[in-house]
């Protein structure tokens, strides 16, 4: 298991082939990305990424062993970014390993779902016309429920 | 003790941290102290409901007591991924 | 929307990165990818996938273009392998990219369900004392009803 | 009309095609005329529920028509993925 919480950019491409190339035994690979999306009608200068240093890591470490437990999974991969970012940037990325696809898909999104509000992140548009948090949608939490 | 602030509440507060000698018995009478200190915290404090706490860095709730605590946060739900 | 079936390796980090690059206006992509597996205790030669020249690329587009009808998706990707293949070699990917994870997950899986059931693809493992055809599971036969 | 055969139906009758100049109605009759050939088609389609047939390229059944088909297959269910 591998958590990396960081400011630099990573290379989704090369971490995704990476990761597929040494899981001997697994028959099946997930990866999902996030990417930073403009606004409706564009002008987004950035998107800032605010986390909690130390809880943050913590957090994503409980989701990932929870995820492990729960599925016959082999690897998990999470690299989550702080810190103000452009549209068209790649913000975060899980990849899950396991024999069977169903195993992969439900540990990716069970990871997902943890990590969109159970870790603490929270995400700020900054646009030509001010500056807003983005508010938690009510479907997220809802998401946590089908687990 | 620590008390942090991320987000909004930050912002709404005006700084990232507070530090508090003695601390009370929970972190609802954390909030009250703090609410009866300045407008500012009593604005970011207002809905509870809008609010969630971590008490030594793990997700916690109100009623949460604070003896032997180090490090409270205060922020709105998460939104990463 | 491409879809490639082709004897010849593809190279799952590049294709997964150059994919995720170009999806603008898109919050979410989701891959997979499947490996060969050995046999348990190991001994497996080779992987044989026959398919149906001329069928398979139809029934590929077809399965896609439903995917693209019942989620709101931007860019859909399916690479699926034929010929002689060893343990570790990667058979096939998908990727699909949607405004929201949701979306992106949910084609992934329907993508993935019916390329295992209803795409003309048969595999074949050889080990060292003979070779078997691979039997279709009840299990992905059932995972099709979920639609 | 072509007929063609994949994987263990294919090894089982032993070549991966046949023609057939006047093909009967339905999918159902081309597999009786064909086991009543030789033995080895008779063991191919012994238990029609492992099979599968597309006509035309589309995944079909049994009852199928011939009337103006190209191209019959038969073939296990399928293990792609």
């Amino acid at each position: 298991m591998e958590i990396r919480v960081q400011a630099e950019p990573f290379d989704f491409g090369a971490e995704a082939g990476a990761f597929a190339a040494r899981q001997a035994g697994m028959g099946a690979v997930v990866t999902f990305t996030g990417i930073v999306r403009d606004l409706e009608g564009g002008g987004l200068r950035a998107m800032e990424i605010e986390h909690y240093p130390g809880m943050t890591e913590k957090a994503i470490e409980a989701i990932a062993s929870e995820a492990a437990d729960r599925w016959h999974t082999g690897d998990l991969l999470v690299i989550h970014r702080y810190g103000p970012l452009a549209p068209g940037e790649m913000i975060m990325m899980v990849a899950t390993a396991a024999p069977h696809r169903a195993d992969a898909f439900q540990a990716a999104e069970f990871l997902m779902d943890f990590l969109k509000s159970r870790a603490p992140f929270w995400k700020k548009e900054v646009a030509q016309d001010g500056a807003d948090w983005v508010a938690a949608r009510d479907e997220d939490e809802d998401a946590l429920n089908r687990w | 003790m620590d008390v942090l602030y991320f987000a909004w509440v930050r912002e709404r507060i005006g700084h990232p941290k507070d530090c508090i000698e003695t601390p009370p018995g929970t972190v609802r009478e954390l909030v009250e102290d703090l609410c009866s200190r300045e407008e500012r915290y009593a604005a970011a404090f207002a809905d509870l409901s809008a609010l969630r706490v971590a008490v030594d860095q793990q997700l916690s709730d109100f009623d949460a007591p604070l003896d032997g605590v180090r490090e409270v946060a205060f922020f709105p739900p998460m939104t990463g991924g």
